[in-house]
């Protein structure tokens, strides 16, 4: 190492560890970013998509949606839904199926959504809950309908609530040729020569 | 000023007015060793604390808040907790060293805290050689770091027991030779005289200037190694050897290794006060008597103390924004940079004190 | 990609056909992937080749129908990745490769009984838990075929009595998660680095062949949770494109927005985890407070922060969130800034160039014989974005830049992301204006199918190229679902890269690299 | 005999909280012995200085490992409870926060670092992986929820659990501590390990 080198490298090493210092400095005094939980509970508020646990939303006459079609449950991966039913005479005469026991393992959850977008009847969703550890490991397994609720006596196929439910029409229209045209007229300056495949 | 030989020569004088003067140094040596080892509890406690604090307010967070007020008694659950934690015995380790490790190292840093000097006349070791025995029994605790690093038969703990021995050795040129400058200023490597001077004549990195600022940058630097904090954390590099030499030990065992590396710091400060900053002795601007006269005011304690603590910050700071070195750039750092340059200004201070360049 | 033309060969066949390639410039070996053909198909390799220059393809496949003793040759001494590739290979079909020095297993332990992925295999019968220390050899089988057709073998040692090893992992700070290297060290000189691999191996590659494609999805998110985005959009559009379903422009432009908002992530937290590796903390909290920003914008819009869930087949899950663009043209000059912070305190500290210049260089030649893909590659100056290479998504209508450097050491491997970063924002900045209106899902049939053949579809992820190899047979589940690991590469070339250095350089190294354990496991 | 009163949470009250059930039934099962009164004060001092300082050793395999790093990090800053002191070496460790999958591979290892930990040590299984398998349940090579090989304490479920679950889990845990005694059964739970 020449001489120059061990003088300049030392001044501009030093230096370097100055600016350092001084961004630290800075930030000593800026406004501290911390959210203080659980002091903070009654204001904090979860975005609506966090998806903390499921829940089968029940009305006022303690109804819920579900018709214990299991389609959830096959659609879960990892068979964190066990959906027990029982066939039910109607006073029609005919067999009607109904939900006895919704059972739903939180600790085996991974939140896919698959057993939301696969219900036909919107009678599940994600809440924003978030404060659910416990001691045992058998709480994690809950039931998801409450005690003595029944199935909603609907005719018509209810239009789903919950906000992550399957889209709506408009998927079926031939819809890319609109956005085809729409798109190239929006975005004309960035490049419209490059091919849009993949 | 106040004299605090006041203090003690009254307690000297009722302790021999029923006692044999025997008993009486006797009932005073552990009547100071008691009031030592509080102090260093207390120091401990609140350096911890003070880190944890500074360390978040760099890192744009709140550090502990939920214990008491803003968090104030924080460390004392954690003594509590580290009191009652089970100390782990191990097979296969050399157990009599493994066990006497941590104890090197507390006592070797309660020795070297007992050297500091806390107001006039309040000094518990004061001697001519002051300064040697500090350096002297401040290198007991390496052999602490490098019995505990052997004796744990662990490969992470014999690296890091290792890289320390390397690091503390080196790092102790450096600060014997600042030191060495020093002492040419001064004269004395006695603590108490050293402080008297500088009450007298102004703090030594105002007389030595140039050389004195120098010295004390490197003496920084150095003493930071000495202490194996950040940036020179090499011994316990967390990121590469987990946690270094005391990686098999656990409860109050690791609390000492924890204690120390706080009331080393604690003490490297300290001594950087005492030495370059005036130690007890107020701060006087020479002419305004007015203001000199309301500096006298505050106790020497409060100033040696609030020295070390604004020293203790610096060293805060610099831990808490540099990446760590790796243990050949740090030996070149020290052997390449920071001895040649203590070198340098041994003969520049000793130059300038023959030729009465001091202010 | 379909991927109609695989050239079958038989196994004397493929060394002539494979060095002809190499000479060819096909120097980058994709991908080498094991597949159980059944008893009548056989065990076999299903091989892919890049030539770096073209960017032309060449797909191989070659099988043995022995089940006792499959043997095939070994690639190893074209592509030095094939090395870890066939162990792979090996060590999931039992597949083995004639002339390969080291024949051990690498994910599974060692004394694993049967391989799992054959499809006739039960893995969890004849494998307990077993709570017992792992065995770990230090010498490795090499298989030679003689002339007379006979099968020789023959020991490696991997570490000799003389040579102290030290373990670093599977729990360490420094490893990224549970990665276990064995170290042997001279002093504080590295002299090898043997990587053990498949602490977190979940089979997720087993599992999918018994998932659903919208079930598969859901594994995607877990291999790189740092490239979770880019990892789910690679396997929906590879079975978009099978099923020859067209997305609509928005989706690929918020995909493509999604897509940059990850990698900046990603190159944060590689940030923040280099600089708690190096020691300096206050910089890993710095960058943690920028990524927030961005996890906010997930989460919004996606529901999830790290497993977000966003994309599907076909489309996305919900349409974007009213505040998405509000919130991302606040955090581009927000980043923009931070990024100077960031230079200021670390990037330009004397230590950490110290410690990064000259440290873990990897050539050209070696980062394409590794595989190593993405910035650790383009640090090389390597040209290798996929974005680039084989646009797909909105990149062929963005305008960006493709960030090269030369030496590839770690200082441009850690200069190349934070570059990368601010190319990131550029690409976001033409396109959250111009997000055009349209589905953002097209309706898919309730049980998907994937028409029978072969697929391949490769994205630009956070840490090179991701892809997604896909066999169907037509089911409602894949036949075999490969990924091509981003991080596997990177493991493999640690030793290359680190050997002559100190230990305190492999957290350096491995920092840079900037590998995710889950990814490599699978 | 002097049944222990229930623990209390800074600005958390206790009807809000989770699984008060399981929470009774621990406290009850803790005093079924009693104690007198100065040991229980001795114990209250204790437990609060065990349940203040729970310092968490750094393990993690996968995603929730990455919650974890931003719990420790500025915006949810950890520290506040004094949790962020975490041990790379797991002598020194009090918790052991099980985020992320355990293979049937990495379950030796984990028992291992279980083992080194000194008493007294917590477990938290973190995360849907660590409970169950989650994700991974029908896989081969993963383990079916860390209960299987080592107690857990506390149980923090979400894939992965977000930064404040996870610090409502370790206020569980506290909860759980705080009413441990130490001049009882719990400070050393495990067995010495027959030669």
């Amino acid at each position: 190492m020449s001489n120059n080198n061990y003088f300049s490298g030392l001044f501009s090493g030093i230096k370097s560890l100055l600016v350092g210092l001084g961004v630290t400095m800075k930030e000593f005094f800026t406004r501290k970013i911390t959210e203080q939980y659980p002091e903070n509970r009654k204001e904090l508020k979860m975005f609506d998509r966090f998806r903390g646990r499921l829940v089968m939303p029940h009305n006022e006459n303690n109804e819920h949606k579900c018709i214990g079609c299991g389609l959830c449950q096959m659609a879960c991966p990892n068979g964190s839904i066990t959906v027990t039913t029982e066939m039910l005479d109607t006073e029609d005469g005919k067999k009607k199926r109904s939900l006895v026991k919704y059972e739903y393992d939180l600790g085996c959850c991974m939140f896919c959504e698959l057993c939301i977008t696969a219900c036909p009847q919107g009678a599940i969703e994600f809440c924003t809950d978030f404060e659910n550890a416990v001691f045992d490991r058998s709480k994690l397994v809950q039931q998801l309908n409450k005690p003595g609720s029944k199935a909603v006596e609907k005719k018509p196929v209810p239009k789903p609530a919950a906000p992550a439910a399957k889209p709506a029409a408009p998927a079926a229209q031939p819809a890319p040729k609109a956005t085809e045209v729409a798109a190239p007229a929006e975005k004309k300056e960035s490049n419209p020569e490059t091919p849009t495949t993949v | 000023m106040f004299d605090f030989t006041v203090v003690t020569n009254w307690i000297d004088a009722l302790l021999l007015s029923f006692l044999p003067g025997w008993a009486a140094t006797l009932v005073e040596c552990v009547l100071v060793a008691l009031a030592i080892i509080t102090l260093y509890a207390v120091f401990a406690i609140i350096l911890i604390y003070m880190e944890r604090k500074i360390c978040a307010f760099f890192q744009c967070r709140l550090g502990p808040n939920r214990v008491g007020k803003w968090g104030s008694i924080q460390v004392l659950a954690d003594v509590l907790k580290m009191l009652t934690k089970e100390i782990i015995d191990m097979k296969n380790v050399d157990r009599l060293l493994h066990k006497m490790a941590p104890f090197l190292v507390i006592v070797a840093s309660m020795l070297t805290f007992a050297c500091l000097p806390w107001n006039k006349g309040a000094e518990v070791l004061d001697f001519n050689i002051g300064i040697f025995f500090f350096l002297a029994a401040g290198s007991i605790g390496v052999v602490g770091i490098l019995l505990a690093g052997w004796s744990s038969n662990n490969k992470y703990a014999l690296i890091g027991a290792m890289r320390s021995g390397a690091q503390i050795i080196s790092y102790e040129v450096s600060i014997g030779l600042v030191m060495l400058t020093m002492i040419v200023l001064t004269g004395t490597m006695s603590f108490s005289e050293i402080c008297q001077q500088q009450a007298d004549l102004g703090w030594n990195i105002f007389r030595g200037h140039v050389p004195a600022v120098l010295a004390f940058i490197i003496y920084l630097i150095a003493g930071n190694a000495e202490c194996n904090r950040g940036p020179f954390d090499m011994p316990e590099a967390e990121s590469e050897l987990t946690a270094g030499y005391h990686v098999e030990y656990s409860g109050m065992h690791f609390g000492f290794y924890y204690l120390a590396e706080y009331l080393n710091l604690f003490i490297c400060a300290g001594i950087a006060s005492t030495i370059f900053l005036g130690g007890w002795a107020p701060f006087h601007v020479p002419g305004l008597d007015g203001f000199n006269h309301v500096m006298d005011y505050i106790p020497g304690a409060v100033w040696m103390v609030g020295k070390t603590f604004f020293v203790v910050f610096l060293l805060m700071w610099i831990r808490w924004t540099f990446p760590r070195l790796r243990i050949d750039q740090l030996l070149a750092l020290e052997w390449k940079y920071l001895m040649p340059m203590s070198l340098v200004l041994l003969v520049l201070m000793a130059i300038c004190v023959s030729l009465g360049l001091t202010l | 990609m379909t991927l109609d033309n695989i050239k079958t060969l038989e196994p004397s066949q493929l060394r002539a056909e494979m060095q002809g390639l190499k000479a060819k410039g096909f120097d980058f070996l994709s991908n080498l992937i094991g597949m159980d053909w059944g008893e009548e198909g056989g065990l076999g390799v299903v091989y892919c080749v890049e030539n770096t220059s073209t960017h032309e393809q060449a797909w191989l496949k070659t099988a043995t129908t022995d089940r006792e003793q499959p043997l095939l040759p070994t690639v190893s001494d074209l592509w030095d990745i094939a090395n870890i590739y066939e162990r792979e290979a090996y060590d999931f079909y039992g597949i083995i490769f004639a002339g390969h020095p080291d024949m051990r297993r690498i994910f599974l332990r060692e004394d694993w009984v049967g391989y799992p992925m054959r499809k006739d295999d039960k893995p969890e019968e004849q494998n307990p838990l077993r709570m017992t220390n792992e065995p770990l050899a230090d010498d490795t089988t090499q298989y030679d075929v003689q002339a007379d057709g006979t099968v020789k073998t023959k020991k490696n040692i991997v570490f000799g009595p003389d040579d102290y090893v030290v373990n670093i992992g599977p729990q360490h700070p420094s490893t990224h998660g549970v990665l276990h290297f064995r170290v042997a060290l001279e002093g504080e000189i590295i002299r090898k680095i043997d990587p053990v691999l498949g602490y977190i191996h979940r089979g997720v590659e087993k599992l999918n062949e018994s998932y659903t494609y919208p079930q598969t999805l859901a594994l995607t998110d877990r291999l790189d949770y740092l490239a979770a985005m880019q990892s789910r959009h690679a396997l929906c559009m590879c079975i978009e494109k099978a099923m020859e379903i067209e997305v609509s422009e928005r989706v690929q432009v918020v995909r493509t927005i999604l897509d940059e908002l990850q990698r900046i992530d990603s190159h944060i937290l590689f940030f923040s985890c280099l600089c708690q590796d190096m020691g300096a903390t206050t910089a890993f909290l710095y960058g943690f407070r920028d990524r927030e920003k961005i996890l906010d914008i997930f989460e919004e819009t996606c529901g999830g922060r790290l497993i977000i869930n966003y994309n599907t087949i076909g489309g996305l899950m919900a349409d974007i969130h009213p505040n998405f663009q509000k919130r991302v043209k606040e955090f581009i000059p927000y980043m923009r800034k931070n990024i100077k912070e960031y230079h200021a305190l670390f990037t330009g500290n004397v230590i950490f160039q110290n410690r990064s210049k000259g440290i873990g260089p990897l050539t050209k030649e070696q980062v394409i014989s590794w595989g190593c893909t993405g910035g650790t590659g383009r640090a090389a100056g390597w040209a290798n974005d996929v974005r680039k290479n084989h646009p797909y998504a909105a990149y062929g209508k963005v305008d960006f830049n493709q960030v090269l450097r030369e030496s590839g050491d770690s200082f441009d491997r850690y200069m190349i992301r934070l570059d990368e970063i601010l190319e990131s924002l550029n690409i976001i900045e033409q396109l959250i204006d111009n997000i055009p209106e349209g589905n953002y899902k097209e309706k898919t049939k309730p049980v998907i199918k994937v028409p029978e053949g072969t697929y391949y579809q490769a994205v630009e992820s956070s840490r090179g190229e991701f892809g997604v190899f896909l066999e169907s047979k037509g089911d409602k589940s894949p036949y075999r679902l490969h990924y091509r690991s981003t991080g596997l590469p990177l493991v493999a070339a640690m030793d290359t890269a680190c050997r002559g250095f100190k230990i305190a350089d492999l957290v350096t190294i491995g920092g840079t690299m900037d590998y995710i354990v889950p990814d490599i496991d699978r | 005999m002097e049944v222990k009163k229930r623990a209390k949470i800074k600005s958390f009250p206790y009807e809000e909280f989770k699984d008060n059930e399981s929470y009774e039934k621990l406290v009850q099962e803790l005093n079924a012995n009693g104690a007198n009164v100065i040991v229980t004060q001795l114990d209250n001092l204790i437990d609060w200085g065990r349940s203040n300082s729970l310092w968490p050793l750094t393990f993690a395999t996968s995603c929730c490992g990455i919650e974890f790093m931003a719990v420790c990090a500025a915006r949810y800053d950890i520290a506040r409870f004094g949790f962020e002191v975490t041990r790379n070496s797991p002598r020194q460790a009090d918790v052991i926060l099980v985020s992320g999958t355990i293979t049937t591979k990495m379950a030796p290892v984990l028992k291992r670092l279980y083992d080194q930990m000194a008493d007294p040590k917590y477990v938290v299984a973190v995360g849907g992986c660590a409970i169950s398998g989650g994700p991974f349940t029908k896989s081969y090579h993963v383990l079916k929820g860390v209960d299987k090989i080592i107690p857990v304490d506390v149980y923090v479920p979400g894939c992965p659990p977000r930064p404040e679950s996870f610090l409502y889990g370790m206020m569980q845990l506290q909860r759980k501590v705080k009413v441990e005694q130490f001049f009882g059964t719990t400070n050393k739970k495990q067995k010495e390990p027959k030669e």
